[in-house]
């Protein structure tokens, strides 16, 4: 069986899983690889989601908020993307693809562009192959 | 240096028949949809700017009014209903007060009691004079031959001074107009060979009103052609065939052919005139000015007098023609001295020098770009 | 955790979901996932029989835990809430996984969806193991409503909440109600009288009994949150009362540009140069004249003073250009011999009934004349030979030409802007100004008189200019949102919010700044910061940021996800 | 105190015998002189200042259609007179509501007598209170009916929402963008459209109109006319099995009949109710009383199609009335020079509102309209395709039907911002392609208006201002004419697209729904307010009021903050249980008699 990457995706409830959902009723097709998974706001997703779901075998990790100036909560988006650069400079000190983590911006009111992103993260994830990482990243599991 | 703004011209121009020029908010629709309208002289909005700011100097040297026909499409065209059309009339009658140096002029325009009061006074004046002179020269009860009570040859005479009077004051006049519009122009030197090489434009504007044809209703064009047409043959029939007119009781086909088609070309064009005014159906025609009224009545008389003063001489009845003839003299006198310099007759004379004028303008405007190019032009030039 | 029991339930949506992915292989997988009690598939779960099966299981089988593998939550998250609260099982012990949007409609491969659906399946249900019964909050709603200001907006804020049946506290910082409005003799487009229309609104205010009028009076301090505030107000300076509030309504107004600013006008230095504050208390007395006692025979009005410019206020202050209209027909009325002449950039006679007044403007001759945005009109004193006393020089634009207009009288249309105030009470009540210094609303179309701060409302001009109608509808806007929450009685608070746990809390108040809605005090004496439910909306940026992961993100801990990132990659 | 009455109107009257007015004012306490000015009097100060000197008067009462007009002038008066300026009172018929028929000329005297005692109308003429019926009758799910709605729910108020088309949303669900902000217009409107379906408070009733109303403020009975939709409402999923076997395809109003739908469709996805509806008048079951077709029938998995379904008449019984029923376009075929249904590529706004909707029928490509043949009818249709070609220059025309004396007088209020975000789109989608917007005055007076004006500028949009005279075709393009005023010449410039800015007129049925609730309306066909600065959601009637665009122009943020003023006014009237009853039951005298009272106790140097 050809090698199919694992795609985790986090967005937010307002924008992009709206955009997701959007792209659903229109119908526009796109790779099952990714699996998403829906958080309040992009503010929400802390690094360590990215760094355990790069160790429990995803191959690649989607963070999705809504366009600057759109958030629900006004500036959540903005702490996503400061986040980002930190956590993509982190994974380059444990020798991840940086390109394995991508930060997009998905309105509610278009489909389509959800569907070219999961697309366009699929094909550069099959190009980089499987994340060898898997175990070597196992975070402490320490009571949250 | 800035010109200064005359909130009063507006109140001024009232009198002359442009009550709703306020009215315009400049949206620009009159100016597109005129068929005139061009790149250059872009109108009737421009010109109704100039009136509501009171730039008299502006609209003193401008041509833009005369090159309109009023053909009513942008009054019909204004969201507004700042009409236009009737703006530009007015300007026109103000230009012809302006260009008169007499004075005359404005004060018709501006009291129509005075204009008729003038009229009634000189035709009193003319039907004594030609009486006294009548008698003392002929028999009132001769028509024509030797000792016709009012020969021939006396009007020859009379009508030659009275033309040369006549063409004198409005060749003032006009070349006032000229020295308003394009000779205190400095920033435009126009050399002669411009003037001479459009000079054909002149009579060809004069007697095919041609810009009139490109108005979208082609019918009062043709109307007001055929008028203008008969007055001039009529005009020239009175000023070189007067003996022949008045002579014999039998038709001289040659000439009277002519004068009965010149009078039923006049009947017919003032009827038509004066039922459109009355009926007031066309937006052009909405919007009369005592001046029109005036000037349509008088040809009117001067017309059926003459032509009830032929039929009377055809039917043998001398003396009744005399008395025609008298009356008739006594209208054609005024309608001449006071329409033809100072009134709405000189329009036949400033429309189509006002054509000719333009043309040579744009062309020296044109000269004068080709030699320093004007800043580029963002936008494209009319196809 | 107890023994978990859990129901799962695949939906077929009829044939939208059927069609790709194989429902019945998806419940037999999910049966023999751990902690699974009962997995059921059926066509419709978001119909009426759908629901009542899930009613049933949780009373017969004594289920603690519901998932529903269907469309989006979205949808039906809030459907399957209340199936599972009439069934007695606290709503957020159930979690969906979107088989249809995020799945079924997305992808044509069959085998690929199904794989997927079980996997997202999955994860719900290892989430759902990990959720707690969660109680929403309530907090009581305390009626009164403080209105900052005593304008038109205040006032009519203040009587529609009265007339209500509820108290109202008005604080206004002048000695006498009425604001701007006072400064106003007649309205635009109809010249009615804007005196009356006050007078009227004070004296409701005055008769009605559940209105407290606090004159010469300032907010000095405001705490605590929507339905629990308690405000500190001072009257002529002197000892704080404490008042116990559930909204606040900022109805603070605007002050006018000065128009000093504009050096080219000449204001202040020319002495017959004046403001349309200036020329309504001319009207009010019935002296319109110069300086030294002539009645003008020229007047200019200009527009945009101050507004629509890059050196001062950007935007446009929205009623000058009908005030001027509204003046060019008063200087008529009372000089019929005056010339008037108006300068303005745009016409905007947009208001109701506006364009019908610019219209009938022009009847009374008035020269409009249009300057150029951005362009200087200059006033300067005429030489001796002119019979007025200035010119204003100017390009105009719709004929091209370089002109001076002639004025004895200048009405320099001052515009709107935010008072100097304006920064003070933002900090007050905590809400944020935009770079003119207006109010920002919370949405300008969701929620224009809401503010990020729950139970603070903006009405009338200070959130930006407008004119009166505009103002009156905002203030019973406001009126109607707080109408709306009294009547409920209670606030209820969703039970979804963050929560420090203070034995890990080091006190380093990170997340008191992070918060845009401010909803995390400090408590100096446990030097422990904690959350206030009605305040917070469950973003969980704090819970992403705290250093010491101290925050716990009701219904979206770490351990939720966590479990959900498990599940949707074994 | 002597008081001096003067009654005169400013415009063209309003239809009140002013002398029997003034034959009233005559026996009024304290009226020393009455005096009618006419119609359009020529007032002059100084004259004025000699009559009040004349006749020693202290206080005067300008009464009229619009007498604030003639107050400077008798300010002034006052003033050189030696009395004091500010006692002129005014009594303004517009202002206060007189109407034609019998009941106005009593209002009349009504206002003029709180004039005498300078008391204002609105504070003496206060109705009488009825008891509350606790619901409230909607009409029209426009964003202004929504919002009302919502509001009223939400504080646990039964609301009846009514709404004629087969979804709530209006016209708002049809747009993009939304200026000034361009955010998407969906994100802001499901939301609430999701809110209002599944409300508990709210019963929604679609494709339904009011066709009579009875009773009083407070207490009023409605019959509302429920259209089948031949769909059941609770079952179907909209799962669109039914729309792909259907066979009749026909024009779709939602997409401004840029492409087609079925007879049974949905009108767009996010529709609420959720659920497809049958067009009768193209079903052709419905069309042939069930002789033919029925395909549907057998394709639906959840058999919840009843094509035989009947309309039903619904009594209800409210305590309030909102009226939200919002505008239409005016239709731009009546405007002969700009050529709209001649030349194809001459759009309205909504057409092109549509074209760039991202879930519109070109996904929100701008293309040009290509010939197309409609197999069933085989007539060449012209239709927006997606893959069609893109225009390299587009005109946007302001003004289309408004500020025309010939049209609609009243400027429209939206175009000039609309047009500003469609300039951006085209810059946005087409970098390559030109714009050009002919404008009057750019009138961007809100929040935000005047930065987004100046960006669109500088994104390199050609802000012509002077109006488009005509659109004619030539050699396959068309040539917009005009006159550039400010480069003071006349242009034409050939495009490819013209988008039309074509102003709003009153939603269809208007005019019979205000006959029904007895309300006035505007000259302009508008529903009229109770007062214009001090009751802007509030009619002549009370328990009636109204909100957004059917009391006049207005853009999105105004008509949200007005849908929220009308709750507050419904919500006041439930919660303090009495209602503002019919202004026009309060009697001459008692009016007479309170203002006398309030004379007294009102301090005059407020």
């Amino acid at each position: 069986m050809s090698y199919e990457p694992k795609l985790v995706g986090f967005l937010c409830n307002w924008c992009s899983y709206t955009g997701a959902d959007l792209a659903g009723t229109s119908r526009i097709q796109y790779p099952p690889n990714i699996r998403i998974i829906r958080v309040m706001c992009s503010a929400r997703i802390d690094p360590s989601f990215v760094l355990q779901s790069l160790g429990k075998g995803a191959d690649g990790v989607l963070i999705c908020g809504c366009h600057p100036g759109d958030c629900h909560y006004s500036e959540g988006n903005y702490k996503a993307m400061r986040r980002y650069p930190l956590l993509k400079r982190l994974l380059d000190a444990y020798g991840i693809e940086p390109e394995r983590v991508r930060l997009a911006w998905v309105s509610a009111s278009v489909g389509q562009r959800f569907a070219d992103v999961v697309a366009d993260m699929t094909e550069r994830l099959r190009a980089l192959g499987p994340c060898r990482v898997k175990t070597a990243l196992q975070t402490d599991q320490i009571e949250r | 240096m800035p010109t200064r703004v005359n909130p009063k011209l507006v109140t001024e121009l009232e009198r002359y028949g442009a009550e709703d020029v306020q009215k315009c908010y400049h949206c620009g629709n009159c100016s597109a949809v005129c068929v005139h309208s061009d790149a250059l002289y872009s109108f009737p909005r421009k010109s109704m700017r100039l009136l509501q700011m009171g730039l008299e100097r502006r609209i003193l040297t401008s041509l833009d009014p005369w090159l309109c026909y009023y053909c009513g499409q942008c009054s019909t065209q204004c969201p507004r209903g700042a009409e236009p059309g009737a703006t530009m009339m007015s300007l026109r009658r103000w230009l012809t007060g302006r260009y008169d140096f007499t004075g005359i002029s404005r004060l018709f325009y501006r009291s129509w009691k005075a204009e008729l009061l003038a009229i009634v006074l000189l035709g009193l004046a003319t039907a004594a004079g030609f009486l006294a002179w009548g008698f003392a020269h002929g028999d009132f009860a001769a028509y024509d031959g030797p000792n016709a009570f009012l020969s021939s040859s006396d009007i020859h005479i009379f009508d030659w001074a009275m033309a040369a009077v006549l063409t004198a004051l409005l060749l003032i006049n006009t070349i006032r107009m000229w020295w308003f519009t394009l000779g205190s122009d400095k920033q435009l030197r126009v050399p002669l060979r411009t003037y001479l090489r459009k000079l054909l434009l002149l009579p060809t504007h004069f007697f095919s009103q041609r810009r009139y044809a490109l108005c979208e209703k082609k019918r009062p064009w043709v109307i007001h052609l055929a008028l203008m047409l008969s007055y001039m043959t009529m005009m020239v029939l009175v000023m070189g065939f007067v003996r022949l007119l008045q002579s014999g009781p039998e038709i001289e086909w040659a000439v009277h052919g002519f004068g009965y088609a010149a009078s039923f070309g006049l009947l017919v064009g003032i009827a038509w005139f004066v039922r459109a005014r009355i009926k007031q159906a066309e937006p052009h025609v909405q919007h009369s000015h005592e001046s029109d009224w005036i000037f349509l009545v008088l040809l009117l008389l001067v017309t059926a007098t003459g032509v009830t003063q032929h039929i009377l001489h055809r039917a043998g009845e001398p003396l009744a023609a005399n008395v025609t003839y008298v009356v008739h003299l006594s209208l054609v006198v005024p309608m001449l001295v006071l329409e033809v310099p100072f009134s709405k007759w000189s329009h036949m004379a400033y429309r189509p020098l006002a054509m000719y004028l333009s043309e040579v303008r744009r062309e020296a405007i044109a000269r004068r770009e080709a030699a320093a190019p004007a800043k580029a032009n963002l936008v494209p030039r009319a196809a | 955790m107890d023994d978990l029991k859990i129901g799962v339930y695949v939906c077929n949506c009829g044939t939208n979901i059927a069609h790709v992915i194989d429902a019945e292989s998806v419940r037999a997988y999910a049966a023999t996932l751990p902690g699974v009690k009962i997995a059921r598939s059926y066509r419709y779960m978001c119909s009426n029989p759908g629901q009542e099966m899930i009613v049933e299981d949780i009373r017969s089988q004594g289920l603690n835990r519901v998932v529903v593998a269907a469309c989006s939550p979205r949808m039906h998250e809030k459907t399957f809430r209340n199936a599972c609260r009439s069934a007695g099982l606290n709503p957020y012990l159930c979690d969906m996984a979107n088989i249809r949007e995020q799945c079924s409609w997305v992808h044509s491969d069959s085998v690929a969806a199904t794989e997927k659906a079980m996997a997202l399946t999955r994860a719900a249900v290892l989430r759902v193991a990990c959720q707690e019964p969660l109680a929403g909050l309530t907090a009581e709603m305390c009626p009164t409503t403080l209105v900052l200001g005593g304008g038109i907006a205040g006032l009519t804020a203040a009587l529609e909440l009265a007339e209500g049946g509820f108290p109202v506290v008005i604080v206004e910082r002048a000695d006498k109600l009425g604001g701007n409005l006072t400064r106003v003799d007649l309205t635009a487009p109809h010249f009615d009288s804007a005196r009356d229309l006050v007078r009227e609104r004070i004296a409701h205010v005055r008769s009605n009994p559940n209105i407290t009028v606090m004159l010469h009076s300032e907010l000095r301090r405001l705490s605590g949150f929507v339905g629990n505030f308690t405000g500190e107000i001072t009257t002529n300076g002197g000892k704080p009362t404490h008042v116990k509030l559930g909204n606040v309504v900022v109805a603070t107004g605007y002050k006018e540009f000065d128009a000093g600013r504009v050096t080219h006008f000449g204001y202040g230095k020319l002495p017959n140069v004046i403001t349309s504050f200036d020329f309504e208390r001319m009207l009010r007395a019935g002296r319109i004249e110069t300086r030294d006692g002539r009645l003008p025979q020229y007047a200019a009005i200009i527009h945009c003073v101050g507004s629509r410019s890059e050196e001062f206020h950007g935007y446009c202050s929205r009623v000058c250009c009908m005030t001027a209209l509204k003046y060019a027909n008063e200087l008529k009325s009372a000089i019929p011999t005056c010339y008037v002449s108006d300068l303005y950039i745009d016409m905007h006679a947009f208001g109701k009934g506006c364009e019908d007044f610019y219209k009938r403007s022009s009847e009374v001759k008035t020269m409009f004349l249009m300057y150029g945005k951005g362009d200087h009109p200059v006033i300067r004193r005429a030489g001796s030979g002119d019979d007025c006393d200035m010119l204003i020089e100017v390009e105009e634009r719709l004929s091209g030409e370089h002109i001076e207009i002639p004025a004895d009288l200048v009405i320099l249309l001052v515009g709107m802007e935010a008072r100097k105030d304006a920064t003070d009470v933002a900090r007050l009540v905590n809400i944020s100004q935009d770079k003119s210094g207006w109010f920002i609303e919370s949405h300008p179309k969701l929620d224009p008189v809401a503010t990020t701060t729950d139970g603070v409302y903006i009405v009338g001009t200070c959130a930006s200019p407008k004119d009166i109608p505009d103002t009156v509808a905002q203030a019973r806007a406001a009126a109607a949102r707080i109408l709306a929450k009294i009547a409920k009685g209670k606030i209820e608070i969703d039970g979804v919010f963050a929560e420090v746990r203070e034995e890990q809390c080091s006190g380093c108040r990170m997340c008191n700044e992070l918060c845009p809605y401010s909803a995390i005090e400090f408590d100096a004496d446990k030097r422990r910061s904690h959350v206030i439910p009605a305040a917070c909306k469950a973003c969980g940026a704090c819970v992403a940021a705290c250093p010491s992961a101290a925050i716990k993100g009701r219904h979206f801990t770490d351990t939720q996800i966590f479990a959900q990132i498990e599940g949707v990659l074994l | 105190m002597r008081v001096g009455v003067f009654l005169g109107n400013s415009l063209d009257g309003s239809g009140i015998d002013l002398d029997s007015v003034a034959k009233y004012a005559q026996n009024l306490p304290s009226v020393e002189y009455v005096r009618v000015l006419g119609t359009k009097p020529k007032l002059d100060p100084t004259t004025l200042a000699w009559e009040i000197r004349q006749q020693r008067l202290d206080r005067i009462v300008l009464a009229g259609d619009s007498p604030g007009r003639f107050k400077p002038a008798f300010s002034r008066a006052l003033a050189s007179a030696g009395s004091n300026p500010d006692e002129v009172q005014l009594a303004s018929f517009r202002e206060h509501g007189v109407g034609t028929g019998r009941e106005a000329l009593e209002r009349a005297k009504a206002i003029v007598a709180c004039g005498v005692h300078a008391v204002p109308f609105t504070l003496v003429a206060e109705p009488q209170s009825a008891a509350v019926n606790q619901a409230t009758l909607v009409i029209g799910a426009g964003i202004a009916g929504i919002q009302a709605a919502l509001e009223i729910a939400d504080a646990g108020k039964k609301v009846y929402l009514v709404e004629r088309s087969a979804t709530i949303g209006g016209h708002m669900a049809m747009f993009d963008k939304t200026f000034p902000t361009l955010d998407c217009s969906a994100c802001i409107l499901t939301p609430k459209m999701v809110a209002v379906g599944d409300h508990d408070m709210i019963e929604l009733l679609t494709l339904s109109e009011v066709t009579e109303i009875s009773g009083a403020p407070g207490a009023f009975r409605a019959k509302v006319l429920k259209h089948a939709r031949r769909v059941e409402i609770d079952n179907c999923i909209a799962c669109n099995l039914c729309t792909e076997i259907c066979p009749i395809s026909t024009l779709s109003e939602f997409d401004s009949n840029l492409t087609h739908r079925k007879a049974i469709y949905i009108p767009f996805p996010q529709a609420v109710p959720n659920v497809y509806v049958v067009d009768p008048d193209t079903c052709t079951w419905t069309l042939t009383d069930g002789k033919k077709c029925g395909a549907c029938l057998k394709k639906c998995p959840k058999d919840c199609i009843k094509l035989d379904e009947k309309d039903e008449v619904v009594e209800l019984e409210v305590g309030n009335i909102v009226l939200a029923t919002g505008y239409e376009l005016f239709d731009a075929k009546k405007v002969e020079g700009y050529g709209y249904g001649k030349h194809h590529n001459v759009l309205t706004s909504l057409e092109f509102e549509r074209m760039t909707n991202a879930a519109g029928p070109t996904g929100g490509k701008i293309v040009l309209k290509t010939p197309k043949l409609n197999k069933r009818t085989k007539v060449e249709e012209w239709v927006a395709q997606p893959n069609g070609p893109a225009p390299r220059s587009v005109a946007i025309i302001h003004c289309v039907g408004s500020r025309d004396a010939k049209y609609n007088p009243y400027c429209s209020r939206v175009c000039c911002m609309y047009s500003l975000k469609f300039a951006h789109l085209v810059r946005e989608k087409l970098p390559e392609a030109t714009c050009h917007e002919f404008y009057i005055d750019m009138r961007a007076f809100g929040k935000g208006y005047e930065e987004f004006m100046e960006r669109i500028k500088a994104e390199g949009t050609r802000v012509v201002r002077g109006r488009t005279a005509s659109v004619c075709e030539a050699n396959g393009q068309m040539v917009v004419r005009g006159e550039d005023i400010l480069q003071d010449k006349v242009v034409e410039f050939p495009v490819d697209m013209v988008i039309l800015a074509v102003g709003v007129i009153p939603a269809p049925g208007t005019q019979e729904l205000a006959a029904k609730l007895g309300l006035p309306r505007d000259p302009d066909g508008w529903f009229a307010e109770l007062n214009y600065n001090g009751e802007p959601t509030q009619t002549q009637r009370g328990g009636i009021f109204v909100a957004g665009m059917c009391q006049g122009p207005k853009d999105i943020p105004d008509t949200v903050a007005q849908a929220s003023a009308v709750a507050a006014g419904v919500l006041r009237s439930i919660s303090s249980g009495h209602n503002a009853e019919d202004l026009s039951k309060l009697g001459l005298s008692e009016i007479e008699a309170r203002a006398n009272k309030l004379e007294a106790t009102l301090s005059f140097a407020e």
